[in-house]
């Protein structure tokens, strides 16, 4: 099998756009009841996630190498692409029931497949031309998500919205690869590092070029990870969106953003002292400071969880100016758990939405009367998110917060403890308004009469809960395994504790 | 030949040109145009200096026309997904005057 | 016999647990605690010790420290008490199911009382002072229905506390300097303890000693904190006999006698000792002049006699270091003893008077002796008493005091000015103690009421006290006498000459200036009876010019009640308030305002979010020429 | 007798099972409060029988004994790898310090379940939280790793919030959110210090360890100066806002306003003694040099919090808020007496911990029972309860009384020594810490005289106000008799804490 041999490495993506492939066709073969259609779905989700995770956690077979300089399977590639497979299977749980009145369904999961094999391109990517593509393919899938009520004003405003910014973002994602390309003469990531590193007369000559580039980079792949003042579109975004795709954009496509911020900063810019650690530091802080500040006078959950995953990006870009592996372990294990913890809470909200409470905050009032087991769930995925131990979301922010810590102690700039203490003090901002959504839940008198979860979005619901607490009381091999990923990454300093 | 530089400058005005519009324009279809001009802004540098890249590198190099080519299709792509979702929103609140679509805020 | 001395305290402290604890009302409780105080007094000195706490290298152990000194307080606190219990059984009667929490409370200060004064080290000490405190607190407020008995029991504590945190401060510089607390090996390193390379600097003894004296100033009502006393006559009468009359009171004069070893290190402390006694003695009997309240002459008596013992001991001190005498040490400590006794029978009998009247206002009373006559004739056996006629037991005691302070005056001056403090207080005692007789039991009935005798087992407590106002004051004469036996608790601080009772007698009745105060004191009752027992005076001149003025003053008790109450409200309250102001406003306000700050920048901020979308690309390339702007112009600014 | 099982462990395991078994009752939550008396019960029984087996002069050889080396010397020492790749040990260990706020921690979690007995609103929720709060503090006070350490101290702030939130007063909502955000900064101000002394250790020593011991060994005399005293910063604002220090104390008051009466207890009683305990057991011994240099600083924040609080406390017209504010007041002794840095202080510290658990766990059950009976606790309206309930003024005058320091109850003893080492460390300083025993008596009794004294009063119906029941009469009578015979017999507990505190403390050069 010559081909095989020579496809191999692509399976994941090749599996995934079959699937893709089918599932419109499928949807006319279920006429009635659509929800097989999601089974179908999981199948690749699970059987490719089981294969991560046995190649990642358990060091059995491994992935097939690249065979082309475009893009590259490891370690850090196979975490991100577990993210988004993860978080996939609980957005797909939950959709069924969601929407179940729609029209379309079959498109909604082969889109849903196609942003992620989008993502896992991304992941992978090594050369500015794929992580585009993969951008791409990811983005305009998830316009046509966010969309997809076509009946609802504020789906298709969403999409709107989503798409005009998306494209304007990809435009100035692809003017700064073409002057990365003019100056450096390559879009492989890591020659561009390698002549940026003994530049030539034509690079000294074209730094302010090079500058452009590196800004419209930020702006671009900072409108992916909604970093401020990038983020705008994401509140109207996710509110407007049906809620099981909010929860996708949340928890894998900013991800998304940070797999390309990843490799193309720490492989790719290390080599440009444009002091790009200070700006990026700088707004790490502002962002999780706005988002953070602006989600506490938020009513709509949906509005208020955007702006949380605002906040959390702040936590996660602590990673770049860190730039060590160990902080970049912390990154991406953050990014592991907020995957589940925020596509936990959306999922929560999607129930709700099956159930008619509705989305607004006042909607949760003695939620806990009505659905212990979402009140109880909610109350979890929130104080992971605010960091309170002895949940996935501490250990991770654990992790990140001690990288800079560590850091700013040896070897230095001692700086680097601001960003600490900033995300130290945003975590107990943060805890503000997911304590009042609590308070809602517990304290105060709503309406009385139960709801009934339906079970699919129950499992999600549980699956997510369960990471949630797996990973807090048992981080060992989720950090490790992240360490591993960092340890994709040649030339960083390690940065912490072996 | 003409200076890489002018090719450069000429793309940049490009750029501007389609950003300016995506900013101000109210007009959906219009907003989505200047991003493709903006998209081919990009296109024209790769080319550019993907054609420079002896003169600039030493080495001839054609993946910035490859390049080119790959994010031609994905504007496509991008303009098909643009136009029904302009649908869709015209179908809802029958404009697509960018300005008025504004429920989702705050 | 004397290791047994700790039972002293067990018995009532067990009749204590059985009145307060047992269910069942029984009529246990006045006659067991009867005879549980008679029992212990029997009992009489090392113990069982134990170690109570370790501070650093010093163990604190509970011990006992049984002497002459120790003696006479027993004495005094078994006597008065015993008579107090049994006077209770009458004088409570009324009070129905209150009994028990009485009689509880009562057994429980007798006990901690003992404890007090069986006490080896100035922290046991402590810790039975404060307890006497605590009883003397829950008696006062007996009445707890009264908001004046509620309101005076709290004063008391906290006056009193006052005085204790200061004795702590002392015991504290003690323990650190010295590195003990107890007596024993305190008082062995006499005289080294404050020598040059001693452990402690004259300057940190004379520090501690007049601390510790401060704790004796609070409990025994010492200017210029006396005035709880008179507050604390809101208490059962015999509450007022027993404790702020016969013993709690004379816990300070107890304190200051005992600490002598340290004090007669410290002239300057006993020149501060002395001078407050004076005051204190002058001071109160000038407001006992005026008062109508029959309990509070009475208090104001009390003050001024204790204020007598203070000074006694003050000077007493001067005569120890410069004359090697302890005359004045032994008299202070007699004076305490027949204090006891006749104050305890003054206040007894007024209560009887106020059982039978039913009021505690002199100037409702008058024509009491036709309707109580055993009453009256105590009572007037105890005035004279402590008016100090001769032979009854305040003249010999009384007569000691001025005699040791006007010998002390050749040491130092001001002795010669606390002596005629000393006269004039001892004038008017005579005075107001006769002019309250004579207000309550001649003349003409003055208001409506039945008075009739009280029962026997008040009277006979009465007539036994007589008894003891009578002759208590031969002590002197008995054995080898009074002072002999109480200078053995010093002994150690030298030699003294002690004079044989007989030479005694002679010395006493051949100094002119026993006659100086036999004189006062006759003179004191002649101008009562001209006032108050004779008709026709006019007593409204006292009302009149200066005399008015100083009539006011002292009706104000000097105005020092006042200012206490004005500190206390508009002063300590009054930053209270502010404090709590500030509290709530400027350190709440802050953290409340970070808060706001938190909860409401974000409304501002999402306005922002304006749901336009060119907006957000705007945004976007805004944020880009920042980003450059950061890049180029204010990081190489900012040195980076 | 405990030596092949692991006993804390299974202690700070039978509460959680309890709240477990509680969340699970279903509609058979009536009987939440037996279960949660019967688990909080057996932890206690368990405890006490600790107590016994403590030995106080262990024998270095025999098992389950730690042996110290100048660390502390643990008994019932366990030891479990939890997280191998950051060096994260579940550890746990008694000593003198940490034994007596351990059962203390039992003590009062059982009474205060016992005290709500008659708690009808969501009695399930209730208990199970009680129990979760018992797990929590209890896995503090017996922690040896940082990381746990910090996690069991974060588990205390959410049953809290819960127990405030949903059982408390009108302004629940405010002072709720208040607590848990409020000592959730202070507790990421510890965690930083935390992260940075784990980090330290790495730097210098290559080793990677969470545990406190590794800490200490690595850090107490290796660590640089200027380092010592960020972290020591750090530590001690994160212990010294749940202590509470003046000026980070506002948020106790509203906590305890607001909070039930039980809640109040574990609040008072045991969450504040988590910050005396870390700064004891954390802060003074891994960073000597921090703790010599802000000794100052120590010393000036208590005496502002002894005197402040009381003064506070005067003008207080809540009965409730009252008390909160002499905590402050009151824990203000253990800072000074850790402040001096002397055998004796510390050692008075932790005894006053002790003590002020018990008195302050009697103070705010009478709070509960006057709130209960009258349904108010401003004192202007309350006078002359003691006709109407007259156990109840007894038991209330007493714990007043403890608490103000008389001699023969259990805080006296802890409070001359801290006043004793304060003296022989800045001399006449000590007039302005002993101004508060005046300032204290004052309050105190101004209150009793107000609300228990005096004519009845008028201003609320009074009518069916009977005296304590018995489930509130029974844990405030068994903490009474423990406060008087502690009061009389204190060397009984400071032979426990005296050895483990000077150990503490060795660095500092004698007592």
């Amino acid at each position: 099998m010559d081909i095989w041999n020579e496809v191999g490495w692509l399976l994941p993506q090749l599996i995934l756009i079959l699937f893709v492939l089918l599932l419109p066709a499928m949807d006319y073969l279920f006429r009635n009841d659509k929800r097989p259609l999601a089974w179908i779905t999981l199948v690749p989700l699970l059987t490719l996630s089981a294969l991560v995770v046995s190649w990642l956690f358990f060091g059995e077979g491994s992935f097939a190498a690249s065979k082309v300089p475009y893009m590259q399977v490891d370690a850090f590639s196979g975490l991100f692409m577990l993210v988004f497979l993860v978080v996939g299977i609980v957005v797909v749980l939950s959709s069924p029931e969601f929407i179940k009145k729609d029209k379309n369904q079959g498109e909604y999961y082969a889109l849903i497949l196609l942003a992620i094999t989008g993502m896992t391109v991304v992941a992978e990517a090594v050369d500015l031309i794929a992580l585009f593509v993969g951008l791409e393919i990811a983005g305009i899938s998830s316009f046509a998500l966010a969309g997809f009520r076509k009946s609802e004003k504020r789906s298709s405003e969403a999409a709107t919205k989503y798409f005009i910014i998306g494209g304007f973002s990809s435009a100035l994602t692809l003017f700064s690869i073409s002057l990365f390309y003019g100056v450096a003469g390559t879009t492989n990531i890591a020659a561009i590092a390698g002549e940026l590193a003994a530049p030539s007369a034509w690079i000294t000559e074209s730094q302010p070029m090079l500058l452009l580039a590196l800004v419209l980079l930020i702006a671009g792949l900072g409108f992916k990870i909604a970093m401020v003042p990038f983020h705008m579109w994401a509140p109207d975004v996710y509110e407007g969106a049906p809620t099981p795709i909010s929860g996708l954009l949340a928890a894998a496509s900013k991800k998304m953003g940070f797999a390309a911020l990843f490799r193309v900063f720490l492989i790719g810019v290390l080599a440009v002292k444009t002091d790009w650690e200070v700006v990026i530091g700088a707004m790490a802080i502002i962002t999780m400071t706005v988002g953070n500040l602006i989600a506490v006078s938020q009513t709509n959950i949906k509005r208020m969880l955007a702006y949380s995953s605002v906040a959390q990006a702040g936590y996660i870009m602590i990673a770049l100016p860190v730039g060590t592996e160990y902080a970049l372990a912390g990154g991406m294990f953050h990014i592991l758990t907020h995957a589940f913890m925020k596509s936990g809470a959306f999922m929560v909200v999607a129930a709700m939405g099956v159930v008619m409470i509705g989305e607004k905050l006042d909607d949760f009032k003695g939620l806990n009367k009505r659905s212990p087991f979402l009140a109880f769930a909610m109350t979890i995925f929130l104080l992971s998110l605010a960091g309170i131990p002895p949940l996935a979301g501490f250990a991770s922010k654990f992790v990140l917060f001690s990288s800079a810590v560590y850091t700013s102690l040896d070897p230095g700039p001692s700086w680097l403890i601001w960003l600490a203490i900033a995300g130290v003090l945003n975590s107990a901002l943060s805890l503000y308004y997911y304590a009042r959504v609590i308070k809602y839940m517990y304290m105060d008198k709503g309406p009385e009469e139960t709801v009934k979860v339906p079970p699919m979005t129950a499992a999600a619901i549980v699956f997510a809960l369960a990471m949630v607490f797996i990973i807090g009381l048992f981080p060992d091999q989720f950090v490790s395994v992240c360490q591993d990923a960092a340890g994709a990454f040649p030339g960083l300093p390690f940065g912490g504790p072996e | 030949m003409i200076p890489i530089e002018y090719w450069v400058i000429f793309s940049s005005l490009l750029f501007c040109i389609g950003a300016y519009g995506v900013i101000t324009r109210r007009n959906a279809i219009v907003v989505l145009m200047c991003i493709e001009i903006m998209l081919n802004a990009a296109n024209i540098n790769l080319v550019a200096f993907s054609a420079y890249h002896t003169t600039l590198h030493g080495v001839a190099d054609t993946s910035g026309q490859v390049f080119a080519l790959f994010s031609i299709a994905i504007a496509a792509a991008e303009v098909a997904v643009g136009l029904a979702i302009i649908l869709s929103v015209y179908r809802r609140y029958q404009t697509i005057d960018v300005d008025k679509i504004n429920i989702l805020r705050w | 016999m004397i290791e047994y001395a700790w039972l002293i305290p067990v018995f009532p402290f067990l009749a204590f647990l059985l009145i307060g604890l047992l269910p069942k009302r029984t009529l246990l409780w006045e006659n067991g605690a009867g005879y549980a105080i008679a029992g212990a007094g029997g009992a009489l000195v090392g113990g069982p010790e134990f170690t109570w706490l370790i501070i650093g290298d010093y163990e604190v152990t509970f011990g006992l420290w049984v002497d002459q000194l120790t003696a006479v307080m027993l004495v005094v606190i078994s006597v008065v008490g015993t008579l107090v219990v049994v006077y209770s059984g009458g004088y409570m009667h009324e009070e129905g199911v209150g009994r028990r929490r009485y009689y509880a409370e009562i057994m429980l200060f007798i006990s901690v009382m003992y404890g007090l004064v069986i006490s080896d080290n100035y922290l046991q000490m402590f810790i039975f002072w404060e307890l006497v405190g605590l009883c003397s607190y829950l008696l006062i407020g007996f009445w707890y229905e009264k908001p004046s008995a509620a309101s005076a029991a709290k004063r008391a504590f906290i006056v009193t506390r006052v005085g204790d945190i200061m004795f702590m401060a002392g015991i504290i510089i003690l323990l650190k300097y010295a590195g003990t607390l107890n007596f024993e090996e305190l008082f062995a390193q006499h005289p080294q303890i404050s020598a040059a390379g001693g452990p402690i600097s004259k300057e940190m003894l004379t520090l501690a000693t007049l601390m510790i004296f401060g704790g004796a100033v609070g409990k025994s009502a010492q200017f210029p904190l006396h005035e709880w006393l008179p507050d604390a006559m809101e208490g059962p009468t015999t509450v007022s006999a027993l404790i702020h009359a016969a013993t709690m009171v004379k816990a300070g004069v107890y304190l200051t006698a005992r600490s002598y070893p340290l004090l007669i290190q410290t002239p300057d402390s006993l020149l501060v000792v002395a001078i407050i006694g004076g005051v204190t003695a002058l001071l109160a009997a000038t407001v006992a002049l005026v008062a109508t309240d029959i309990k509070r002459v009475l208090a104001y008596s009390t003050i001024s006699q204790l204020g007598y013992m203070i000074l006694a001991l003050g000077a007493g001190g001067w005569l120890v270091i410069e004359g090697n005498e302890a005359g004045g040490y032994a008299a202070a400590m007699f004076h305490l003893m027949n204090h006891g006794f006749f104050k305890a029978l003054l206040f007894l009998c007024a209560g009887s008077v106020i059982h039978a009247v039913g009021t505690n206002d002199m100037r409702l009373m008058g024509g009491l002796k036709k309707h109580m006559p055993i009453t009256s004739i105590t009572m007037l056996i105890g005035a004279i008493a402590i008016a100090g006629i001769p032979p009854l037991s305040g003249f010999w005691s009384k007569d000691e005091v001025l005699a040791a302070v006007y010998s002390s005056g050749e040491f130092h001056a001001v002795f010669f000015v606390l002596w005629a403090m000393g006269v004039a207080t001892a004038f008017l005692t005579a005075f107001y103690m006769f002019r309250m007789w004579f207000m309550t039991f001649s003349g003409e009935q003055r208001s409506e009421y039945h008075a009739h005798e009280s029962p026997k087992l008040m009277t006979v407590p009465l007539m036994i006290l007589a008894v003891l106002a009578l002759t208590s004051g031969f002590a002197l004469f008995i054995g080898s006498g009074f002072d002999s036996f109480l200078e053995g608790s010093i002994e150690d601080l030298g030699h003294f000459e002690v004079l044989e009772p007989g030479e005694l007698a002679v010395e006493i009745f051949t100094d002119p200036l026993t006659y100086v105060s036999i004189a006062v004191a006759v003179v004191g009752i002649l101008i009562a009876y001209r006032i108050y027992f004779m008709a026709g005076f006019d007593r409204s001149v006292f009302g009149r010019g200066v005399s008015g003025w100083f009539q006011k003053t002292l009706e104000n008790r000097w105005y020092i009640s006042k200012f206490y109450d004005d500190f206390a409200y508009k002063g300590v309250y009054g930053l209270s308030l502010e404090a709590d102001l500030f509290d709530r406003y400027v350190i709440d306000g802050i953290v409340n305002g970070f808060s706001y700050l938190g909860a409401n920048t974000g409304n501002v901020m999402r306005k922002a979010q304006s749901g336009n979308v060119q907006r957000y690309a705007s945004l976007i390339v805004l944020g880009m020429v920042l980003l450059i702007v950061f890049m180029l112009y204010i990081l190489p600014w900012g040195g980076w | 007798m405990f030596e092949q099982i692991p006993i804390i462990s299974i202690i700070i395991l039978l509460p959680l099972m309890g709240a477990v078994v509680t969340f699970l009752l279903g509609k058979y939550g009536s009987y939440a409060k037996y279960v949660a008396l019967a688990f909080s019960a057996a932890a206690l029984v368990l405890s006490l029988l600790l107590v016994f087996d403590y030995q106080l002069d262990p024998d270095p050889t025999a098992t389950g004994y730690h042996e110290g080396n100048g660390w502390f010397d643990y008994q019932f020492y366990e030891s479990y790898t939890w997280i191998e790749s950051l060096g994260i040990t579940y550890i746990v260990g008694l000593d003198g310090i940490s034994l007596p706020l351990f059962v203390l921690t039992t003590l009062l979690s059982t009474l205060s379940i016992l005290f709500s007995w008659d708690t009808k609103t969501r009695p399930k929720a209730y208990f199970g939280l009680m129990l979760i709060l018992e797990v929590g503090v209890l896995g503090v006070f017996t922690t040896l790793d940082y990381f746990v350490f910090y996690v069991f101290w974060e588990v205390v702030l959410i049953p809290m919030y819960f127990m405030i939130g949903i059982w408390g007063g009108p302004n629940k909502d405010y002072a709720a959110i208040k607590f848990f955000i409020y000592t959730h900064v202070a507790s990421l101000a510890l965690l930083v210090g935390i992260m940075a002394m784990y980090f330290q250790v790495y730097v210098e020593t290559g080793a990677t360890s969470f545990a406190m011991e590794d800490v200490w060994r690595a850090g107490h005399t290796d660590f640089a100066r200027t380092f010592q005293i960020a972290i020591f910063g750090a530590t001690f604002f994160g212990f010294g806002v749940k202590l509470p220090m003046v000026p980070f104390h506002t948020w106790l008051p509203d906590a305890h306003v607001e909070a039930p009466t039980a809640g109040s207890v574990l609040l008072a009683g045991l969450l504040l003694k988590m910050g005396g305990y870390g700064i004891i057991r954390i802060s003074i011994p891994t960073l000597p040099e921090g703790a010599e240099a802000l000794q100052l600083l120590m010393a000036a924040i208590a005496l502002a919090s002894i005197l402040y609080g009381a003064l506070v406390c005067l003008a207080q017209r809540d009965l409730k808020k009252m008390v909160a504010y002499s905590s402050i007041s009151h824990m203000g002794f253990v800072l000074l007496g850790y402040a001096t840095l002397t055998s004796v202080g510390a050692t008075a510290g932790v005894f006053q911990m002790f003590a002020h658990g018990l008195v302050t766990a009697v103070l705010f059950m009478m709070c509960g029972v006057v709130q209960h009976h009258c349904g108010t606790r401003i004192i202007q309206s309350l006078g002359g309860l003691t006709k109407k309930m007259p156990t109840a003024s007894a038991m209330m005058t007493m714990g007043f009384l403890a608490s103000l320091g008389l001699p023969g109850l259990v805080s006296f003893a802890a409070e001359f020594m801290v006043l004793a080492s304060m003296f022989s460390t800045w001399g006449l300083w000590l007039f302005l810490p002993i101004l508060s025993v005046a300032i204290t008596a004052a309050y105190y009794l101004w209150a009793l005289q107000r609300s228990m004294f005096g004519p009845l009063t008028t201003k609320i119906d009074t009518s069916k106000v009977h005296d304590i029941s018995w489930y509130e009469g029974v844990p405030v009578a068994v903490l009474l008799v423990l406060i008087a015979i502690f009061g009389v017999f204190p060397a009984v507990i400071f032979d426990y804490i005296n050895p483990a505190v000077d150990i503490a403390l060795r660095l500092f050069g004698g007592g």
